[in-house]
């Protein structure tokens, strides 16, 4: 049996499932308690398990990240909640220093089981620092695993996949499509996708697409609105780091074109390294060069352009158009 | 002692004395509007001053309603109201000689007012249209700055330049102002803005609008002594003043900026405060604090106070209160009518200021984008 | 007031005040030996006691000069020697109980000595073998962290984890310890386990060797007041102690560690003392400190001290002197024979524990690796 | 005339030029001063230009590039010393938030000349955090410049063009070179290249070989190394953002082979985005697909392994091999 719900309240309920699992599961950050977060993810939770596992801390990013550490060292398992993209640079020490190293220093001795959480990516409007797609600063990144749901049935179970993971986490959420709705399969056991796995969200035959996070929707749509004239299948990357690329790999070599989206600026971004593989692993099959459609090489503008600057339907299609025009 | 050896026996001592009551604030002026004396701190208003201060609280106040009300209208995407901290804003404001400078979070409307700054500044942030986009030498008030803490480094930076430039030991010197709220205190680059500006002797002041919350985060959550007494351990000397108190800000601030200018170095004031409506437009603060309390700072409204004095000391009477009254609601007006007309950037204009020389990188996307947009001209897009 | 108008008169305050000359410290034993009283700390060592506190600083100074002979003789990449610091890490060391938890810096040699585990332990670290890699739980000593400040938060976090599991409160508690030097005090860092820690209760003591540089860099470039002072301000007790007595350092520490593990919240310590050798082996101190300053810091050797006690005391003789020397250098020669036996670690295991769950990308490469270094079998290579 | 300097001492040299040249120079960091820096590079400057204009700064790293921010704003052109390559973390935020953003966010009105100089990479058999090539943490981020100089003649000339820009730029020292040595055209009165353009070190025909800051001595010694057997034609990046490929793309037409040589990670690092974007210019022209010869995706490892983690003169080799026999 499934439930209808949206991607905010998919992620609420799966955090829930997290802390109903393992007492010690916590979550911290900046008002995650009483408030419940400022897009609601962890509503009720504190009021239910208490301000000792749901913990509004002070206002310092490093200090989230650098006790969470401290707290995993003691045997907890922290889910850290970073408020918006914009402002995980304070902990980015902590993050790469810290929580990215600690079990390659240990040599395996100490596990880091830490999610950070980041609502990422633009589309809302707001002002500056709240619409960032900051995935290939921890996705370059040695030691960090990357992950991004797309619909609420992965926000779901990715999120209780990354909590029970023993490896740190940056978990990115979409934050516009938190309002998204979905069938959820709440009454299931097990998830049906390991969490570092792609899938093939939409079979097709012409050209592949790949996207992840609040891009497959948009993929997806673009994907209809070509229907008919051209198959386009689109492929939800899912797991940032380590990257699933065999399902790409497959499609491409049956589809021998391939456009990555992202709204993340291009330059050294995953759309490169997609492309990098994509070409070393399938490179006669290509027709032509893997495309990136991406949001430009500038810092996230004003929310009067940011439609303009990130990728939507027609900026996917112009990238379609011009890998058959090669 | 070799290990395992049972451990000598030591002295319980009882030197962890019981926290000080926290001390008074200076006040200057109570709720009710009454004038009451400090030992160390006055100030000698003339009563056209006194009428100034009014007016800026009233003007100050009223251009926030407005804002807010464009922002339920959909005509800008967010807004920070400063409602409830007009006092330790124009107090603050007020203080600054022409050649100190501000360095602002995103809340400070009031301060930017009392700069002589046109309140039209800000409001491109917030609808979306840039930034906050402006010089920051020509306003001497830096642009907002969004990620907490961030402009306390800049500010003491500027500062250490002020004193490189040989601008301190006068009464002409400059100061710098950095102001943040009571959340970032927890932040390392305020902290290290304190180390740094101790050390090289800077004249800052670090001017903490404490109004209780960091969004839903009470007070406690970011420290359980009075946030002015962190000044001491970093060298300088911390105050707090009743931040409702348009006339002790003033005093303190002035007295603090001045010693910056003369070269006696940083001073930390906490302006004791309350944040009154929700933190943003996008806030609920009803999920967080309860009515009474909201109540309780009502009667220590900071509009209200001087009023009352004004009233109380036959300073100004009904026409000059309406006046005052009437003169903010045409400047909201005008306001409002600027907002709306304000118009929406050129998209290819995004491309534009990234580096002040350029890239070939963003001269190529430019180009691209400018033919794909023009690919769409004369279809429906 | 409207812009332009002439600034009201105001008040030139004195508040000012002179700072207060920098408190005593802590003390207990001169440098001359003499054992003094101070009002809130004593010890209450058996003879025995003082012969081993005796025996730990010769063994750990000693220990501490073979490694910095064997970085000579190319055997160790480098070395952070704890020349001079060995009553700040011997006295706070041996105050610690078995179930208390430490968080060092890269320096704290002597204080892993005292929690009993073989000195061999970091010197993997210091040779390249590894980066350091040992059990924090296992031997309730985190692994050294080279990042300056990063560990007080992770203290912190284990201390808060500590109270979640209901160590705190009783005899029985469980304390943390963060070792960190005068110059991490600058730290963002630093700063917010001050915060975290007073906000949360944390069971826990930050240890400060203020040994009066961060590498060139003298204290002064840190702050101008003394660094105990910092913790008020945040809402805990700060104390100086001589961190060249061992005694004292032993008293102060085994106090706070008290009061954390009672539920009395988070202490500084700054233990005042000198690094008399260079900050590491690839450092130059004649370039920026003169001689005559590290000679006055000789006279206040905090192993000489000690020595002097135990022979006005007649708690040892000469028989003993020898034989402790003898046994440190018994260990020196026993500590270098294992570092040169070290082996150096196989190359396909640098894929290894990137992950606990692994990852195929490294599994992809280590075998890459494997084939390309196969490749070269047979020749010379 | 030309000097013969060690690359340490070129930039030692090319700083004072900066500081004679322009008032408003600073040079500030963590033992600058009196030690002249833990590398020696800033050695002597405090002594000739004084304590005001040569400040050794509080041990905190986002205080030194935020306090940098402002007295930038105030007129100053700060150079910014990092200790170490793994010490940039902290100020982070500082760099990506504000340092890369205040141009964009003030429409052009505020300038920030400020140079980040940083010693990276590894080679040098240090414990952790010493030995980290970060560059693609700042070449992602929009509104960075980044540059690596690999002689002392581009040493010292790059680092006088870094302080005269009124760009930000990361300035990347690859610290084992810093004692090799080489002409340095002092006399000249200004460089003989922009500072954002590649260049050609050593002409090739059979394959192109990229590579930047310490890897570019790597690159030339594995070209003379297969001299007379194969061709290597071996370009400096020089500037890693902006990239300029046109010299890249020139080459990769003639020869139909490239390998990308960097001691960071290959996952999401230059690598890939140079494998990209020349796959996309010259996709007809290559006989295999762009190669990467880099560090590995671990976090750096201990330094008796580290040689084997590095690219060598052997692995750029097997890189060759490998493009021949596809
Ligand atoms: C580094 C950073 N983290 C988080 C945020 C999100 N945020 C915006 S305002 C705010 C609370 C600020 O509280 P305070 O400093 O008291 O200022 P106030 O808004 O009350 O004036 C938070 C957490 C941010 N802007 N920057
Ligand atoms: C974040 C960071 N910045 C810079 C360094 C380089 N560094 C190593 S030790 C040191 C000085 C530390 O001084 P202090 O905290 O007083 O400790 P001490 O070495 O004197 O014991 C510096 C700057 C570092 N390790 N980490
Ligand atoms: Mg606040
Ligand atoms: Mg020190």
């Amino acid at each position: 049996m499934t439930e209808t719900l949206t991607l905010g309240k998919a992620l609420n309920v799966g955090l829930r499932r997290s802390l109903e699992a393992d007492d010690k599961v916590l979550i911290m950050g900046e008002d995650v308690g009483k408030l419940g977060g400022v897009f609601r993810i962890t509503d009720g939770l504190q009021k239910d398990f208490g301000e000792d596992r749901v913990i509004d801390t002070p206002l310092a990013e490093s200090g989230i990240i650098g006790t969470a550490v401290g707290l995993a060292i003691r045997g907890y398992r922290p889910v850290c909640e970073i408020q918006f993209d914009g402002f995980v640079y304070p902990a980015y020490d902590q993050i790469v220093s810290q929580v990215a190293k600690m079990t390659y220093r240990s040599r395996g001795k100490v596990k880091m089981p830490i999610v950070i959480r980041i609502p990422f990516g633009g589309g809302i409007g707001a002002v500056e620092h709240h619409s960032e797609s900051p995935e290939a600063y921890f996705a370059h990144t040695a030691g960090l695993k990357v992950v991004s749901c797309s619909n609420p049935n992965d926000a779901y179970w990715m999120i209780q996949q990354a909590v029970a993971s023993d490896d740190p986490i940056v978990f990115l959420e979409p934050k516009r499509r938190y309002w998204e709705k979905g069938e959820v399969d709440t009454d299931a056991t097990a998830p049906s996708f390991p969490l570092h796995s792609a899938r093939v969200v939409r079979p097709g035959t012409d050209c592949t697409v790949v996207a992840y996070g609040p891009m497959v929707r948009t993929a997806l749509d673009a994907a209809t609105a070509v229907d008919g004239e051209r198959s386009l299948e689109v492929i939800d990357l899912r797991s940032l780091s380590p990257l699933d690329l065999g399902p790409v790999y497959e499609s491409v070599r049956r589809t021998g074109r391939l456009i990555v989206v992202h709204e993340a600026p291009s330059n050294l971004g995953m759309g490169a390294e997609v492309a990098a593989r994509v070409t070393e692993h399938c490179f006669y099959s290509l027709e032509a060069p893997v495309l990136r459609v991406t949001g430009f090489n500038t810092p996230y503008p004003a929310a009067r352009v940011e439609e303009e600057y990130l990728p939507d339907l027609d900026r996917v299609l112009d990238g379609v158009d011009r890998t058959f025009g090669w | 002692m070799a290990k395992g050896d049972t451990a000598p026996a030591r002295t319980r001592t009882t030197r962890r004395a019981k926290p000080a009551p926290a001390p008074e604030f200076v006040q200057l002026l109570t709720p009710e509007g009454e004038r009451v004396d400090h030992p160390s701190y006055t100030v000698d208003f003339t009563d056209e001053d006194y009428r100034g201060l009014y007016r800026d609280l009233v003007t100050v106040r009223r251009l926030d309603a407005e804002a807010t009300a464009l922002q339920r209208q959909g005509e800008l995407g967010i807004w920070a109201s400063l409602l409830g901290q007009e006092a330790a804003q124009v107090g603050s404001g007020r203080a600054l000689q022409p050649q100190d400078m501000v360095f602002p979070t995103y809340r400070e409307h009031g301060v930017l007012y009392c700069r002589g700054i046109d309140p039209i500044m800000p409001l491109s942030l917030f609808r979306g249209v840039d930034q906050g986009a402006w010089d920051p030498n020509e306003f001497k008030f830096n642009m907002y700055t969004i990620v907490i803490g961030a402009q306390t480094l800049h500010a003491t930076g500027y500062a250490m330049g002020v004193a490189k430039d040989g601008k301190v030991g006068g009464p002409d010197g400059e100061a710098v102002v950095a102001y943040f709220g009571d959340g970032a205190t927890s932040q390392g680059d305020v902290n290290e803005a304190f180390v740094w500006s101790s050390v090289f002797n800077a004249p800052i002041v670090f001017f903490c609008q404490n109004n209780q919350y960091a969004i839903s985060e009470p007070l406690e959550r970011q420290t359980r002594v009075p946030l002015f007494q962190r000044a001491a351990g970093f060298g300088f000397p911390g105050i707090r003043v009743d931040g409702n108190d348009v006339l002790a800000v003033y005093a303190v601030t002035r007295d603090a900026l001045d010693n910056a200018r003369q070269g006696q170095g940083p001073t930390l004031i906490e302006a004791y405060t309350y944040r009154m409506g929700a933190h943003t437009t996008s806030d609920d603060p009803t999920r967080y604090r309860i009515a009474s309390e909201v109540e309780a700072w009502q009667a220590k409204d900071p509009v209200k106070r001087v009023r009352a004095f004004l009233e109380k000391q036959k300073l100004a009477d009904d026409a000059f209160f309406d006046e005052v009254d009437e003169a903010a609601r045409v400047q909201a007006v005008h306001l409002r009518e600027r907002v709306l007309d304000m118009p929406n950037p050129d998209p290819r204009t995004l491309f534009d200021h990234v580096y002040s020389e350029g890239s070939p990188l963003l001269d190529e996307e430019r180009e691209q984008f400018s033919a794909y947009l023009a690919s769409f001209e004369g279809s429906a897009h």
